[in-house]
Parts: C-alpha cells; sequence; structure tokens
C-alpha cells in the first residue's frame, strides 16, 4: 500500500537533495517530501479525494440546472433544444456520473454529521445512527416528494 | 487495510498450541535506517527475527537492538501504550510499536518506517518539538479567572464526559503522520493539538474559550482541517481529533454568525 | 566546552519534576529554573500509574488514619514527622491539580469521588478512571507550558553532578539529538528521577527506569537510604509484566490459585468475603500479598504458565458494566497484551517488581546532605514508605515533596551566590573525555550491553528478590562484582553522535550496576524482616537493632559504607501489621 | 491574513449549509432532468406546466436556494481540494478569487433568471 509513496518520496528525496553534509554536533534531518500524487497511495486519501471532488459534480449539477432554467425562460423551443441536448449520450454519461458523485456526497455528508454535532441526551451522547438516521429518511422523503409533484404536475 | 499485505491471524484461542506453531519462525523487519552522519536519505534494512506469540513490533526491535545491530535507533518506554513514544509506519499505517502484534504481520515481511509528516532524527527517531510549539500556542491548560484557592471545583459525571474522550491523547502523534494536511501544510496546528484545546473549552471548569479562540479559529486553526477524517481512524486512545475539529468550527461558526449578523451584540 | 546556566535545576521531568519545576516557577519567579529528562516529560513513567492518589478528603476519614495506615504499612520504618507533614499537604496538592485540570472521577452531586486501595482502612483514593498517573502528568505538564520561565532540557541525559568543595553545582549532560556534551551548571540541582525497577527482570517499570539518580547521588557521595526494601506488586502480566493495577483487587477481584480457592485466607489475611474488605483479603498490602505467592508455589498450588508460574485475578463476577466504567484500561491491557477478556475470563497474575521503597537519603524537605543537591520523587526517601509503600501514597507523594523539593531548592538558590569555578569546568572536561574514551571511541571491548543487563537482572531476582538470604545475597554481590567490572568492557557498536540510544543504555547499565549492589549490600546488613524485606535466615522484626534507617554510600576510595539512622517515631509506636479484620465494607456499588 | 480569519466561520458556515442543500435536494434533480427523462424512464415535462410549477413562488425560492448554496458548498472543497491536491497554496488569492467568483456569478444568475421567469 506504501510502496508508492514511498517510491515517489525516495525518488523525491533523492534529487532535492541539496543539504550540507553533516557537521559534528549538528543534526542534519531529513525531510521527506511529499509526493503531488500522495493521495493516490492510500484507499482512505482516494476516498477522501473522491469525497472532496464531488463538489464538482454539486457544481456541474447546478450549472445544468441553470441552463435549463434559462431554456425554459426563453420559451418552448429554447427548451425543446435542452431536452435534446440533455438527451444527448455524452450529456447523459456525464449526468449518470455526476449522480454517482452526488449519491457519493449525500452518504458521506449524512454519515460525518454525527461527528460534528455531539448531541448529548442525559449525560450520553446520541449514537451516530440516531442523527444520520433522520437526514438519510429525510433525504428519501423529499426526494419522494419532489418526484410525486414531478410526476402529478407535470 | 485495503493493501496491509497478506494479514494471518494466528489462532489465539489456544495461547500453548499457538506458541509452539510460532516458534522457530522466522519473519523479516525491513527497518527504515537513516544515519545523518552517513546518508543522504533513508534506505532500507532486512533483519531477521523469530516470532513470538506474545511479541509486538517493539519486541521485534529490541531483539535487534539487542541481539543482532546495536546501532538501530528508536524510541521507547512504557511497553504499554501510554507514554507515547512508539509510533512508527508500520506496513504503511501509524501504529504503536507496543500495541501491534508481530504475529498479525506473519508472514512477513514487515515494514517499519519513521512516522510520515516529521522531519526524521536517524533511523525511526522523528523531531516532535514543532508539535511542542503547536500545543503551547492552543493554551492547552485550565484558564479560570477569581477564587484560584480552596475548594474544589464542582464537576458532575456528566460535566465530565462531555470532555474526557479529548482528555485521553497520550501524544503520540500517530494522527499527524496520518493525516495528509499536517503533512501538506507545516503550519497546519494539526488534529491532536486542537483535539486538547477542545478539551479545555470542554471542561466547565475553564473559562477560556475566548482566550484561545483567537489562535483555533484562525486558517492555520480549524479552518485549516478539510475532515479527512485519518486522525481519527488511526488514534490508539480514541480521542476522536475529527469530530473535536468539527464540533469546534460549528461552535465557531455560531460564534461568528452572532457576531456577523450581531455586530452591535458583542459583550 | 559549551556551559549553560540555571539557579535551579530540576533532573528529571516526571510527576516530581514538574511539580517542582512550578513550585520554584511560584516562589521566586526571577529565578531562572530548568527541567532536564532524558525523554520529553509527558513520556516520564509516572504517565504508567493507574490507580489513584490517596488524600484525605472525606469527612469520615482522617488524618491521622491514613498516617497510622501508612506507617503500619511500613513496618514502622517509616519517619512519622514526615508521614505527618506529608499527609496534611497531600489532599491540598491534589486539590491544586484538580484546579490546573485533572479531571478527577467524581461523585454524582460533582465533589471527587474516592475509591478503596491496599492496606488503606478508609476509602480516600481519589482517581482519574483508571489512569490516574497519565492525567497527573499531562495536567502538570500541560500546566507548566503556561509558565514561559520554565526553560526545557528535553532528551537530554545527565551523567554525572558536579560538585565543587562539597556543593553540588550543576551537572553534565548529553543532548541526544547532536552528541554535545554540556556542563548545566545551577546554584540547586534538584534529582527527580524516578524509580530502578529495570534492575530486576519482571517490572511494572518502563524502559527509562534505571536509577540513574540514585547512582549519580552515590557516585557524588550523598548516602543512599532503604535499598533493600524493594516492593513487588502481586498482580503483574507475566512476560511483559505489564500492571493490573491495584483498583481492580479494590473493586472487588478475587486471587485464585490453580484450584479456584482464594488462597489468601491461608495467610492472615482474613476471612473470604463475597465483597472487598478494607485492609483484609485482596486488599491486604502488596508485601504480604506477593510473599503469599511464593508460599502458594511452594505448595504447589499454582498454574504453570509459558512464563513461569501464576494464580488467577478473577474479575469475572464484576460485570462488564462495572468494568468497563471503573477499570477500561485493566479491560484495554488484557485484550491488548494478552488477548483475554477480563469479562469472561481470568487473568494470568505473578508478583512483579513495581516500585523502590529507598532512594536518595533527604530531609523533610528534600534536602540531601549535599548542600545544593535535593532529591524529591521515587528516586529519593524521605521515609514516608517505610519497609513497604502503600498503594497510591506515591503520587501525592512525588506532588508534596517535589513541591517541598522546589520550595527548599528556590530558597536555597535565591540565597546562593553561582560557583562555577576553573575547578567544576574542568571536572566536566573530564567528563567529556570519560564518555569519549570509555564508550563512543572505544574500540576494543567485547561486552554486550544487553548480555550484562540480563545477567544483572537475573542475579537480583536470584539473590534478592521477595525472600533473601545470606548465601543468596552474598552470591549476588559477587556476582555484581564480575559484572561490574565486565561492565567495564563494554564496546558499542554504536559510535554516532546522534541519537545514540545504544551509548545510552550502556550509562543506564552503569548506573543500574550502583544501584543494584547497593540493594544488596543493604540487604546483607539488615539481618531481620521487615515489610518488603524478607530474610528466611531472619524471620522476625528485630526492633532492638534495626528500627533504623540503612544509609549507604561510597568513600573517595569507592569503598561501601553501611550506616543506621534511627527511625523518627512521634506518636505511632511499633506495633504489630494486623490485616483482615473487618472493619469496614469497601465498596458499596 | 486578518481579515481572512474573521470571515472563515462565514465561509464554512455557507459550506454547511450547501453541503446540506446539495445533499437533500440535488440527486433527485439530476435523476429526473439528467437521467430519468432522457432516458424515457419517465414521461418528458409539458413545457408549459413545467413552467408553471417553476413560476410559483415557492418553487422560486426552493430553486434559488438549491442553486445558490451549493454552490459555495462547491466553492469551499473545491478551493481546498487544490491546495491540497496539487499542493498550490501559494496561488492562494487566484484560487479564492476564481471558486467563489464561481458561486457569486450562479448566485446572481439563478437570482436574475427566477425573477425573470
Ligand atoms: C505501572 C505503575 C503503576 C503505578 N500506579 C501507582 C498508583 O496507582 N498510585 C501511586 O501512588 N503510585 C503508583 N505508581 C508509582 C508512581 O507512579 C511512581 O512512583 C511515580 O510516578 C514516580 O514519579 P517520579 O516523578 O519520581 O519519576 P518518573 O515519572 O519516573 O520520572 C523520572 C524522570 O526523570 C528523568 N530522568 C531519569 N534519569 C535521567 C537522566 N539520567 N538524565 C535526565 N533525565 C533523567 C526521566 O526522563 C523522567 O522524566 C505506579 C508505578 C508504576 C510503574
Ligand atoms: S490524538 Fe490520538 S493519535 Fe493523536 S497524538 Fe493523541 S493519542 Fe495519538
Ligand atoms: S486527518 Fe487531518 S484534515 Fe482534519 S479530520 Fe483529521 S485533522
Ligand atoms: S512504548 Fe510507551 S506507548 Fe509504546
Amino acid at each position: 500500500m506504501d510502496s508508492a509513496a514511498a517510491r515517489a518520496r525516495a525518488s523525491a528525496g533523492g534529487h532535492s537533495q541539496t543539504a550540507p553534509a553533516y557537521t559534528e554536533f549538528h543534526p542534519r534531518w531529513y525531510r521527506p517530501r511529499i509526493s503531488t500524487y500522495w493521495w493516490l497511495g492510500r484507499w482512505p486519501y482516494v476516498k477522501f479525494i473522491l469525497r472532496e471532488l464531488s463538489s464538482v459534480a454539486v457544481a456541474w449539477t447546478v450549472a445544468f440546472t441553470l441552463f435549463q432554467l434559462w431554456s425554459l425562460s426563453q420559451g418552448e423551443v429554447a427548451y425543446s433544444t435542452f431536452t435534446r441536448r440533455a438527451s444527448s449520450p455524452i450529456m447523459i454519461a456525464l449526468n449518470v456520473i455526476a449522480f454517482g458523485f452526488l449519491l457519493l456526497h449525500s452518504i458521506t455528508w449524512f454519515n460525518l454529521a454525527p461527528k460534528a454535532m455531539a448531541v448529548r441526551v442525559s449525560g450520553k451522547r446520541l449514537p451516530a445512527i440516531l442523527i444520520s438516521g433522520p437526514q438519510f429518511l429525510g433525504w428519501f422523503a423529499i426526494s419522494a416528494i419532489v418526484l410525486w409533484i414531478y410526476m402529478v404536475r407535470t | 487495510m485495503a493493501a496491509g499485505g497478506t494479514r494471518v491471524r494466528t489462532a489465539n484461542s489456544d495461547r500453548s498450541e499457538s506458541i509452539t506453531m510460532a516458534r522457530n519462525i522466522d519473519i523479516e523487519l525491513q527497518v527504515s535506517r537513516y544515519s545523518p552522519e552517513q546518508d543522504l536519505e533513508p534506505h532500507l534494512q532486512s533483519y531477521r527475527v523469530p516470532i513470538r506469540d506474545e511479541w509486538v513490533i517493539l519486541d521485534a526491535l529490541n531483539y535487534v537492538k539487542d541481539k543482532i545491530d546495536g546501532t538501530l535507533t528508536f524510541r521507547w518506554s512504557c511497553r504499554m501504550g501510554i507514554c507515547g513514544s512508539c509510533g512508527y509506519m508500520i506496513n504503511g499505517e501509524p501504529k504503536l510499536g507496543c500495541a501491534t502484534f508481530l504475529k498479525d504481520y506473519a508472514p512477513g515481511p514487515v515494514k517499519i518506517e519513521p512516522l510520515r509528516n516529521f522531519p526524521i532524527v536517524r533511523d525511526l527517531v522523528i523531531e516532535i518539538s514543532d508539535f511542542l510549539e503547536k500545543l503551547k500556542k492552543v493554551k492547552p491548560w485550565l484558564i479560570h479567572e477569581g477564587s484560584n484557592g480552596q475548594g474544589e471545583y464542582l464537576q458532575t459525571p456528566d460535566q465530565l464526559e462531555q470532555f474526557r474522550q479529548h482528555s485521553m491523547c497520550i501524544n503520540c502523534l500517530l494522527c499527524y503522520a496520518a493525516c495528509p494536511i499536517s503533512g501538506l501544510d507545516p503550519i497546519f496546528i494539526g488534529p491532536a493539538a486542537l483535539a486538547l484545546a477542545h478539551r479545555y473549552n470542554k471542561d466547565s471548569r475553564d473559562q477560556g474559550s475566548a482566550e484561545r479562540m483567537a489562535t483555533l479559529s484562525h486558517p492555520d486553526g480549524i479552518w485549516g482541517c478539510t475532515f479527512v477524517g485519518e486522525c481519527t481512524r488511526v488514534c490508539p486512545k480514541h480521542v476522536d481529533p475529527a469530530g473535536a475539529i468539527q464540533q469546534y468550527k460549528l461552535a465557531a461558526a455560531m460564534d461568528g454568525m452572532k457576531s456577523f449578523l450581531m455586530p452591535w451584540g458583542k459583550r | 566546552m559549551e556551559t549553560s546556566s540555571h539557579d535551579v535545576l530540576l533532573v528529571g521531568g516526571g510527576g516530581a519534576g514538574l511539580r517542582a519545576a512550578i513550585a520554584v516557577a511560584e516562589t521566586n519567579p526571577k529565578l531562572r529554573v530548568a527541567v532536564i529528562s532524558k525523554v520529553y516529560p509527558m513520556r516520564s513513567h509516572t504517565v504508567a500509574a493507574e490507580g489513584g492518589a490517596a488524600g484525605v478528603v472525606k469527612p469520615d476519614d482522617s488524618i491521622d488514619e491514613h498516617c497510622y495506615d501508612t506507617i503500619s504499612g511500613g513496618d514502622w520504618l517509616c519517619d512519622q514527622d514526615a508521614v505527618e507533614a506529608f499527609i496534611k499537604e497531600a489532599p491540598q496538592e491534589l486539590l491544586r491539580l484538580e484546579h490546573w485540570g485533572c479531571p478527577w472521577s467524581r461523585e454524582p452531586d460533582g465533589h471527587i469521588a474516592v475509591r478503596a486501595f491496599g492496606g488503606m482502612k478508609k476509602r480516600r483514593t481519589w482517581f482519574a478512571a483508571d489512569k490516574t498517573g497519565f492525567h497527573i502528568l499531562h495536567t502538570l505538564f500541560q500546566t507548566t507550558l503556561k509558565y514561559n520561565e520554565i526553560f526545557r532540557y528535553d532528551e537530554w541525559f545527565v551523567t554525572k553532578l558536579l560538585v565543587d568543595d562539597g556543593r553540588v553545582c550543576g551537572v553534565v549532560a548529553i543532548e541526544l539529538m547532536s552528541g554535545r556534551i554540556q556542563a548545566i551548571t545551577a546554584k540547586a540541582v534538584v534529582l527527580c528521577t524516578g524509580g530502578c525497577g529495570r534492575v530486576f527482570p519482571y517490572t511494572t517499570n518502563a524502559a527509562i527506569k534505571t536509577g540513574d539518580g540514585m547512582s549519580l547521588a552515590y557516585r557524588a557521595g550523598a548516602p543512599l537510604k532503604d535499598m533493600e526494601f524493594i516492593q513487588y506488586h502481586p498482580t503483574g502480566l507475566p512476560f511483559t509484566g505489564i500492571l493490573i493495577t491495584e483498583a481492580a483487587r479494590a473493586e472487588g477481584g478475587y486471587m485464585l490459585n490453580k484450584d479456584g480457592y482464594r488462597y489468601l485466607q491461608d495467610y492472615d489475611l482474613g476471612r473470604p468475603e463475597p465483597k472487598p474488605v478494607l485492609r483484609s483479603m485482596e486488599l491486604g498490602p502488596r508485601d504480604r500479598l506477593s510473599q503469599a505467592f511464593v508460599k502458594e508455589i511452594e505448595k504447589g498450588r499454582t498454574i504453570h504458565g509459558p512464563y513461569g508460574e501464576v494464580v488467577h485475578l478473577d474479575l469475572r463476577h464484576l460485570g462488564e458494566k462495572l468494568i468497563n466504567q471503573k477499570l477500561p484500561f485493566v479491560r484495554e491491557l488484557c485484550l491488548k497484551y494478552e488477548g483475554l477478556d477480563p469479562v469472561t475470563q481470568l487473568i494470568p497474575v505473578r508478583p512483579v517488581v513495581h516500585y523502590m521503597m529507598g532512594g536518595v537519603s533527604t530531609d523533610i524537605n528534600g534536602a540531601t546532605p549535599l548542600p545544593g543537591l535535593y532529591a524529591a520523587g521515587e528516586c529519593a526517601c524521605v521515609s514516608i514508605n517505610g519497609a513497604n509503600r502503600l498503594g497510591s501514597n506515591s503520587l501525592p507523594e512525588i506532588l508534596v515533596f517535589g513541591a517541598r523539593a522546589g520550595v527548599a531548592a528556590a530558597e536555597f538558590a535565591s540565597g546562593a551566590a553561582e560557583q562555577v569555578s576553573q575547578a567544576v569546568l574542568a571536572q566536566a572536561e573530564d567528563e567529556r573525555r570519560r564518555l569519549e574514551q570509555q564508550f563512543l571511541r572505544k574500540t576494543d571491548g567485547n561486552e554486550r550491553v544487553a548480555v550484562i543487563r540480563e545477567a544483572m537482572q537475573k542475579t537480583l531476582e536470584s539473590g534478592a528478590g521477595i525472600y533473601r538470604t545470606q548465601k543468596s545475597l552474598e552470591d549476588a554481590a559477587t556476582h555484581l562484582a564480575i559484572l561490574r567490572e565486565r561492565a567495564g568492557n563494554i564496546a558499542l557498536d554504536d559510535h554516532s553522535r546522534t541519537f545514540n540510544t545504544e551509548l545510552l543504555s550502556a550509562l543506564e547499565l552503569h548506573c543500574m550496576l550502583d544501584v543494584a549492589i547497593c540493594i544488596v549490600h543493604s540487604a546483607l546488613s539488615r539481618t531481620e524482616s521487615r515489610g518488603a524485606h524478607q530474610r528466611t535466615d531472619y524471620p522476625d522484626r528485630n526492633d532492638r537493632d534495626f528500627l533504623a534507617h540503612t544509609l549507604i554510600s561510597q568513600d573517595e576510595h569507592g569503598a561501601i559504607r553501611v550506616n543506621y539512622k534511627p527511625v523518627t517515631i512521634t506518636r505511632w509506636p511499633p506495633g504489630e501489621r494486623v490485616y483482615g479484620q473487618p472493619t469496614q465494607t469497601a465498596a458499596k456499588a | 491574513m486578518e481579515a481572512k480569519k474573521s470571515h472563515e466561520p462565514i465561509f464554512w458556515t455557507l459550506f454547511s449549509a450547501g453541503g446540506v442543500v446539495a445533499a437533500l435536494l440535488l440527486p433527485v434533480h439530476l435523476f429526473i432532468f439528467g437521467m430519468a427523462v432522457p432516458l424515457h424512464w419517465i414521461h418528458g415535462p409539458a413545457y408549459n406546466l413545467l413552467l408553471s410549477l417553476a413560476q410559483m413562488p415557492i418553487a422560486r425560492l426552493y430553486l434559488f436556494v438549491m442553486c445558490s448554496l451549493p454552490l459555495f458548498h462547491f466553492a469551499h472543497r473545491f478551493r481546498y481540494t487544490l491546495y491540497d491536491g496539487l499542493q498550490i497554496k501559494h496561488l492562494n488569492e487566484v484560487v479564492f478569487a476564481s471558486c467563489y467568483g464561481i458561486a457569486v456569478l450562479g448566485t446572481v444568475a439563478a437570482g436574475w433568471l427566477l425573477w425573470r421567469i
């Protein structure tokens, strides 16, 4: 697991070494350099970076929605252009990927919330599930309501 | 865990049997060596040591030091997971050498390196004075104005419970080795020191949270943390620095919003 | 050679050293005070103390009762004036620590909670779960950060006391990081270097507890007191020596032999009751419990384990809830180091060396007979522990006498003139040369540190263990003399200047040999049995000849001298130690 | 430096609020319009109905919140990802300006669109 990081570090150290030679009584510390690809070496770091990159999907979804609203405001023709564009394979592929990241975001977000909130009831910290659980339920409820409104009203 | 090497757990149920099983079996240690007098950079050196059921990594290192190579250099003291001296990277994971069984890494090899994100002094010894500076910055002592004289400050078990977890830090610095931000951004105060600050803030006897706010609510303080969460995962004492930092962020944000929305409301 | 200079120098950054540092800073903020420690202060072994710290706070308790428990527990070898002062100040010190943030465990109403402890008639042991020492040390360390005037030498190793004209005026020390050897002068030096459990093979003590301070003082000509009194803790884990705190028994744990029988009832320690009874059975004093273990071996009633004989500590009947709440660290240690769960399994235990009652002889203010030299904590012997320390008395001891020694040293330094003569610097230069020649640059030796260390440890275990005889001690003395000879011939693998831990273990080995020799010779001279010193050839206590402290010292030629100094008796005439009378039930929950 | 210190809580609050909104509202929206409709899992919307739906005041507010806050969530996270992932903390100002620039522009655009729709 660490071999990539270690190799990267060793090679980075290799050419960045311009430290002066050892002089007596002056400790000479070795300072490993962090590779630019530090987040590739270990699974927890990869997960972290993916989680952080979900924010791009968030921005993308907002951009997509703004485009949709703009088309909507421009009249029926414009909106049908929008629907056509949205149905292109590239767009669908992008949206599927973005949707995956959005799910990742939602799940990690709800799971992390209990960490940030130390809710105490009569001295005992509330178990994590009692904080994240309702959020998941809320999420499902809102999604269901939105879907329902969409299906019924359009 | 993902690429943690092959991990074989020897049966633990029947002790006497597993001891005989394990005896005479060797394991290879690959220890990172760096001597500032000779080397420009660290390299790995291999040693073969026997596997004993009750041996921790530290016992294996001491075996090498006593029997094979007296120059191998590492810190340790209590051998019971409480002094915080013996943090090493073991197969890439920050761990306490005295609380990690050797047999869990059979058949080996086990790679032992100095904790990541610190300057290396020699072999497995890292330089930690930077941490002590940071610790001092967050004022990890009880600030209590007024009657400092007689009588105890009362504190109920519930109030104690509010900060107890965060007071368990042994300063082993595994969390610094695990936190990428600590490596990338050397001025980031880092998980353990922030958790300790939070510990005092949460102590019902303490009145210093306002004083600590300046250091903590700073880009180098809590805001530097992006909630990687690795600090909490590796902490051998369940201090949960990640949680402490997020809780503090929430508190600081509330505080910040209050003074933002009601600038006149400053007491 | 480089030198630096301070007014008061604390050697040791454990509980005693840090408490003393704060005391100096508070006594006279103008003094330049420094703490020098071979490990970062928060790594000191105070961190490992688990059970608690005794201090009279509850209304049903009294100073006199704590005094009596301590004095009788110490088999009347305690100086009673010191004990009284100690017990009066202990609660104040513990309270001060509370004000500094120590997370003491609490009663539901917010007051300090106390628990029962071995040899104590009342419940008076303050605790912070079962990590009391950890919390005390970190609280102290973090509090010292507040004082900018406290200078620290972290990871410096003191190798010698500088003595000029009979007065101690500094130390020579090695900075581990760079290998620099330097003189650090001071008007007053306080030794707070902790105990010496590592001279024995099985011990609860950390690697750093090598008796350095005792040896430094001894070499400088100061006498060591009562070195024959070594405490075995009855419940250590085999192999590692990791301690299972006495609190496990205070909460109601049973000691069982191989038949599942609570064998302590056979040794005048009371009748078995289901609930713990103070000063009875499992809550008897440590010396008696450890001695009972040896007797059980002789009767063939112990269990053979892979690391020798063991008995069992049984916590199963306490239930998971209580164990998690009161003894979480015990459970953690058992799971981590023995792979067993005390909730459902028996814990194998054996007596392991735990504490040194003796140490550098000091008066009630921590002053040694050498002007300018003070000592406090486990490395000192004020004489409050006598022939056997009571569990939970030594944490308050390091606080009370750390503070007292700090104040005394500060006052001494405030009045004294700086004394750095040419002769002192020459001494330091000699020491540097010795270290270079004897260790760093020596190439012709043929002995290994670890080999001699192991031999020494075995010698002490067999010669000066729980039971001793003239013969065993004489053999040990002969053997130690040979080992000392061989230690002069050590060759290091490591000649580096940077963080040379092998050099350190060699220096520590020399210290341990000094201490070991003092232990054996002190034990040889005391031809009686008292507390932790049990001579099978002299099984009785002999108050006529030995109601006195052993003082062992070295003259200029290195010859060993043993003297005796009478014990100070004030209000508690020597009596018999009686345990096992049902007085009061210990645990209510 | 000083200014940033006092503003960090605000950015973090926006980040958190945005995180919540994004987690709760965005997936279903993208699911409907980005996947389900284009892939004909559900029927495409009638333009008029959709428009009148979007014109309801409550829907405008909903859509505004759904667009604006998540952008601030994005700005904060992406900024740190760039710092840490690419180790470009020295480009602090540039990164900061572009990330929050996007968020502010997006918010203004959303407001304008929803006002005019
Ligand atoms: C496992 C365990 C559990 C215990 N539980 C209890 C308990 O429940 N209750 C109780 O009252 N007592 C208990 N004790 C005893 C008590 O913890 C110790 O006696 C006490 O902590 C000693 O403190 P100290 O400050 O004297 O020494 P230490 O804490 O050992 O500190 C010694 C210091 O000296 C420094 N030092 C040593 N040599 C040198 C040198 N040559 N140069 C520079 N620095 C040096 C070290 O670095 C260290 O900082 C326990 C002890 C052990 C081992
Ligand atoms: S928080 Fe945990 S990992 Fe970090 S230093 Fe403290 S004990 Fe070690
Ligand atoms: S790993 Fe680092 S980024 Fe924060 S949550 Fe822990 S400090
Ligand atoms: S040696 Fe003390 S924590 Fe490992």
